[in-house]
């Protein structure tokens, strides 16, 4: 499986093609967590009003590296490595919390919630015996703290000390999307894991890929949620990394397209028994019924009609990957919407209507490129740009996040 | 011991249909109003709504079998429950029941997992001549779903 | 676990001396999925009579690797790669099923019986916007079609264009077994997985290893079914790969060669109580109760009295491999006959009394060797060549295993 | 109930048996010409006759026994049985029952796997003072065996 | 994953940084199989006690190489690894057993107690025909035996022929420890496996922390069983491998270093409604109350008040660790001194009051170091050396365990 | 029959305190020197007297409960119980049951593994108004246990 050097090439110079060693080789999870994870990228890593109070921490991941979330006494978000500086053990345990200092377990040393170093347990030692020697500088013994911005409710962090804004590493025309839902406090509604049989990388593509949405998940189509032929299409920011793929219903209309490709998603005569699900508000007062958010390299934000989340996407080796879902709503909203949301979160989730094919089909690929690892997939729809376009029957997004992957990742 | 058997008869009733892949039996085992949650004991011990699946009413669970024999993909797969007897309380002619139960779901190739564990939370009520469920609520003790959840638990 | 390159010799220059990294390396998988399952060999994918009509399917593999086998509407049976050509999805689900058209599920291109692209969703765009664009080329974008033959019931497949007939493969005296197994159309009666802890290599050497059949099986011998003293022996074709071994009936007698083994297995007092699974049938004539066959790489033909079965043997990993079992009869045969069969299916399979230790003894070489990969095994029984011999105390077939698996490997 | 309560007995006692290693007992839980297979859902689905294992009558299932404890070869392993109720239905005085059941494998080096699931098809009747099995067949959910199978399920 | 050689360094010439990758890189298993395991080391393999009768045998492992520990028919211990010399199986499956001869089942070769090959199954054919070649010399393929010696009640086995005697390899200072506990014949009390997610060195360097005792384990404390004020102290010997760590029970004062430190392990409200478990007795007449020994590389003596044991420390994988407890009193002991043991045995083991937090914290460690291949753990509590200390605020005895790690595996 | 329900409801209630996390209701399981182990089938086929636990008496009951809700450190965790119905035997006032059962153990992450399979083995007395244990071993299957045991089986 360890591929050679020679053989773990890229040779289309473009982004059309993409060899399946991406997704097999052991080595390219360590060098993913190198320069991607831990590189020049902002990785989501909580939502800002998971931690309310000053001492809140949530620990969570970048990439696949622990980390905790933290609110600290002056009411700024820190993120720290969840790793102790002495002997390596994680430092917080717990997934949610409240403290003053950060106490390992181990041996105490505890950290303040800048990661300082602030005690070490028997430092002295006990009646002058043992102890650190004075050659020991607790200030070269923190916790390494990553570069932080909470941007609009959304906590990014970032290993790399020089990284722009986050509003302009997202570019003008995504910002604008994310701003779009996080436009005022939001409220955490549920939460839940999906661990997928694939590599992270296939799940990424899946959310960034207009092309298959209207016909893998055949529930939207069949009861006209969306549809291709609707209104819409995908934004691309210039790394390539960033997308929005978006719809507004129209009225349905008989489309030859459609047709042309006999779809095994266009089943007439499907209908609901109860539609309250489809019964959506139009909250944002400018009727896209559909908007799918990515941030490179691993986060998504989701609106389905009202239903609204934030997926964190976690690597966990080469053919296992966590998808953790965040369901939320806006702290103002009545209790009418709240449920309205809770009806339609069955479209989402693991055993979303609309998103349970998104699970497996990760798996599809990952077990079948077994004996292609020298071959690629073909990603030529809608030509072989990245660009911004305005229909969603195209990979243009795919190709972005391949265009920033390839920058990122020196390939 | 009465109230539990039959419960528990009711249960295994339930379970047999799912196991055996008699969907289109499964809404009939709740009253035309009935209410059939998934969530997890994190988000409930949390008081959060959302959990997995949410079907208020047979209708919502007409559409839900519907919509995974019509429209959704998914690999083949079957589940086999097993259960603990049911803890039932009664209050007038509603019973109450909490249950345990472990989840093995076995794909197409033949890999088993211990896919789900946690409790039911049962409200059980006589509808005609037969027992049916006015609420389960399936609180699952892991956040965590394998791939994705197709078939009720 | 990786060797370095000079660590991955194989010394001696014969056929006596097997080195153990040969199932620890996880190169040696890659390699042997290149070199070997997608190389010039003949691999077993099915039986004919599984898929009666045209447009019927199965899903199988050859070496890991999935693969569709499917009749066409000419009534010929091909063998597809079962991975769209676009982005990489198993295109197949299901273990059978029948189709005219074979459609992805991902964004539904469509394949027809021949792996030939028939169907690009969208390939237009929709209302003039998105597609695909003029350099796509359909032709190239198809199934990958693998060489395939159907001989006397059995379906190969090869990823080598230029294979010889499967019979010139097999050579004359092996095909000769296969025909007189397949002799006329069969049926499937039963059909079983067993998962083995070890390395495929050790399975397939465990069944060509004809030394160990009365001394592991102590069943076998105590109820006299068979022994090494019965008359039979081994045939290997020129390649070393494809092996018999078989044996005949004779009155017992007391066998001197036995007594001085001392062997575990010959246990005087042991006696069935109900013996109709020994009343067998000599179905070909030729007194012939016991025929194991194996082509190169990994394909079993059983006859165990009147249990016939195949077994392909896949690949899952180092220390894993999947057998997948197919017990069957004949198409035109009485029922009693079939009974027979259901009650002598006792023996075989992973709950057999004759194939039971099959399934664990690997696992105990796998475990055992974890010290040893610069070590070899020793495979001198019956000399050092690979040439038929009309006994079966010895190793020849698996020395004839190692000669083709070197030849094809290049180790 | 009475039923149901009388058959779960017999096939605690069953589990019992065989997950304490005491096989010599196991063809006494069913009558003379009682019949034990093992076979799996998919073949049952397709009509297959060959499963795993087909004991026809005690004598067939002492010659098993036999095998196991004096021909095979097989490392030392155990089971831990659980078993839904049985669904039980009378029809003059046989019964017959469904019944699923989740099977614990344990190795000799404490691995511990869940090695089948499935329901066991049984027709009960009564022989002399006990219930025995006229019929006991496992239909195991997965085509998929790990190893071997060596102890009845 | 896979670390490029020059990344495989130990920066750092001393012994108070130890790099993550250690802890992590796949080839360091094969390595330390290699050098540490199979190399110069003494590796205990069984209490001699478990053995009574000749033929009495053992299954246990040297690193995760099985090997068999028998007793010969003159009443020598004898070591031999378990693996067939003709084609690897592993020979003794069971975990204890008594036997004249070791027969392998796969072909039924046999071997007499000092590993010689006595049999091979028709070596001469059958009638005349296969068998074994005359070039085949029995002498050649015995079982490998391992240099072993029986030290006080203790079996240590060793690949390496030209080892010291066990006595010279523990030093003066630890061998004396040794000999205190198994100052008599034993007998073993109960046995257990615990199986921990993480790197085997990781659970040697705890057991080698006295730093860690009185502050992770706030049992230990809070009830004044032990605190790093006691007097106490470790010692190591010259090769750094083997240590030992010692308190006495003294009466416990307030300790103004226990205040300045904080720690979360000093709760003084808690006390023990039954405290029968405390209750211990001086079976040594030296005070002693608790002394943790160890033998490098993985060997675990214990002494937790009257709690006996000794653990061997087995590697299954980069993050895979067993620990075989062996709880033991003494053969001549009365039977209320095995009551206090049964009672204290809450203390240890995977449930142990004072031991539970050892089995989870090296998976703490484990899963937070995966972003920090290139870092170091910081060992300088109580200096830089690896000499006795008169205090337990130390991590002398870590330093230790790498200076022995270091010189072994050239590294 | 009576003797069994009774036995499988306090068994029942037995696990669902374990499994909500009432540990402090645990010792009330049992009688004021009731005793609580916790081994292994092979220390108990080896006749050796050290498993994994041992509580003798309410008194060390709740210094277990106490030091793991304040001393010990171990990550959050969860079990599930399943059992099977107990095979009840009376003697006197005296109950003897043996008992089925395995355990799924969740981590805060989700994770889920048969933790523990096995056999309760005990014995039941009327204590006042409730059945109370009067001795309760486990004897688990395995002698393998993953990372830790904190949580009572
Ligand atoms: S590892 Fe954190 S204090 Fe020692
Ligand atoms: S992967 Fe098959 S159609 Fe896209
Ligand atoms: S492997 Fe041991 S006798 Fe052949
Ligand atoms: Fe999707
Ligand atoms: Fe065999
Ligand atoms: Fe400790």
């Amino acid at each position: 499986m360890t591929l050679a050097n020679d053989e773990r090439r890229w040779a289309d110079p473009g982004l059309t093609r993409v060899p399946y060693w991406l997704y097999r080789d052991p080595e390219i999870l360590a060098r993913e967590r190198e320069r991607l994870f831990m590189g020049r990228t902002w990785n989501y890593v909580a939502l800002d009003c998971e931690l309310p109070e000053p001492g809140d921490y949530k620990t969570s991941f970048v990439g696949d590296v622990p980390v905790i979330v933290v609110r600290g006494p002056d009411g700024e978000v820190r993120v720290l490595e969840n790793r102790c500086a002495h002997r390596g053990a994680q430092v917080c345990l717990k997934r949610f919390g409240n403290a003053k200092r950060l106490t390992c377990v181990y041996h105490a040393w505890s950290y303040d919630l800048d990661g300082k170093l602030v005690g070490v347990a028997f430092r002295n030692g006990v009646r002058g015996e043992g102890g650190m020697p004075d050659s020991f500088d607790a200030a070269e013994h923190g916790l390494r703290r990553l570069n932080a911005e909470v941007y609009h409710g959304l906590v990014f962090a970032s290993f790399a000390a020089d990284m722009p804004a986050v509003e302009s590493y997202l570019g003008p025309v995504i910002a604008e999307r994310v701003k779009r839902v996080f436009n005022r406090p939001v409220k955490v509604l549920g939460q839940t894991t999906q661990e997928l049989p694939n590599n992270w990388k296939l799940y990424v593509e899946n959310v960034k890929d207009s092309y298959h949405a209207s016909i893998l998940h055949t529930f939207f189509t069949t009861f006209k949620i969306n549809r291709l032929s609707q209104s819409g299409g995908i934004l691309v920011d210039d790394s390539g990394g960033n997308h929005v793929s978006y719809s507004k219903i129209e009225v349905p209309s008989d489309d030859p397209d459609y047709d042309v490709a006999g779809l095994r998603s266009d089943q007439d005569g499907l209908r609901l028994r109860d539609t309250t699900m489809l019964a959506g508000r139009d909250e944002w007062g400018d009727g896209i019924t559909l908007q799918i958010l990515t941030v490179f390299p691993n986060f998504v934000i989701q609106q389905i009609q009202n239903s609204l989340a934030v997926r964190q996407v976690i690597p966990r080796g080469l053919d296992r990957t966590d998808v953790n879902w965040t369901l939320f709503g806006y702290a103002d909203e009545d209790e009418e919407l709240t449920r309205l949301r809770v009806t339609q979160s069955n479209l989402v989730g693991p055993a979303g209507y609309i998103s349970m094919e998104d699970g497996c089909v990760g798996g599809f690929v990952q077990r079948a490129i077994g004996g292609s690892e020298e071959l690629d997939s073909v990603v030529m729809m809608g030509g072989e740009g990245a660009e911004s376009q305005s229909t969603r029957a195209t990979e243009s997004s795919i190709r972005g996040f391949w265009k920033a992957y390839r920058a990122t990742m020196d390939l | 011991m009465d109230d539990m058997l039959a419960v528990a008869r009711l249960q295994l009733d339930y379970a047999a249909a799912v196991d055996n892949d008699a969907l289109e039996r499964w809404p009939d085992f709740f009253t035309a109003d009935g209410l059939y949650r998934i969530t997890n004991a994190a988000n409930e011990a949390r008081g959060l709504p959302i959990g997995i699946v949410h079907c208020a009413g047979q209708a919502m669970m007409h559409d839900r079998v519907l919509s995974l024999r019509e429209a959704n993909v998914y690999e083949a797969q079957r589940y086999r429950h097993l259960l603990s007897l049911p803890v039932v309380t009664r209050d007038g002619d509603t019973l109450s029941a909490t249950t345990s139960f472990h989840v093995a779901r076995i794909m197409q190739d033949g890999a088993t997992l211990l896919f789900a564990t946690g409790e039911y939370r049962d409200v059980v009520v006589r509808d005609g001549e037969a027992l049916k469920f006015r609420q389960r609520v399936v609180v699952l003790d892991s956040e965590r779903i394998d791939t994705l959840l197709a078939i009720p638990i």
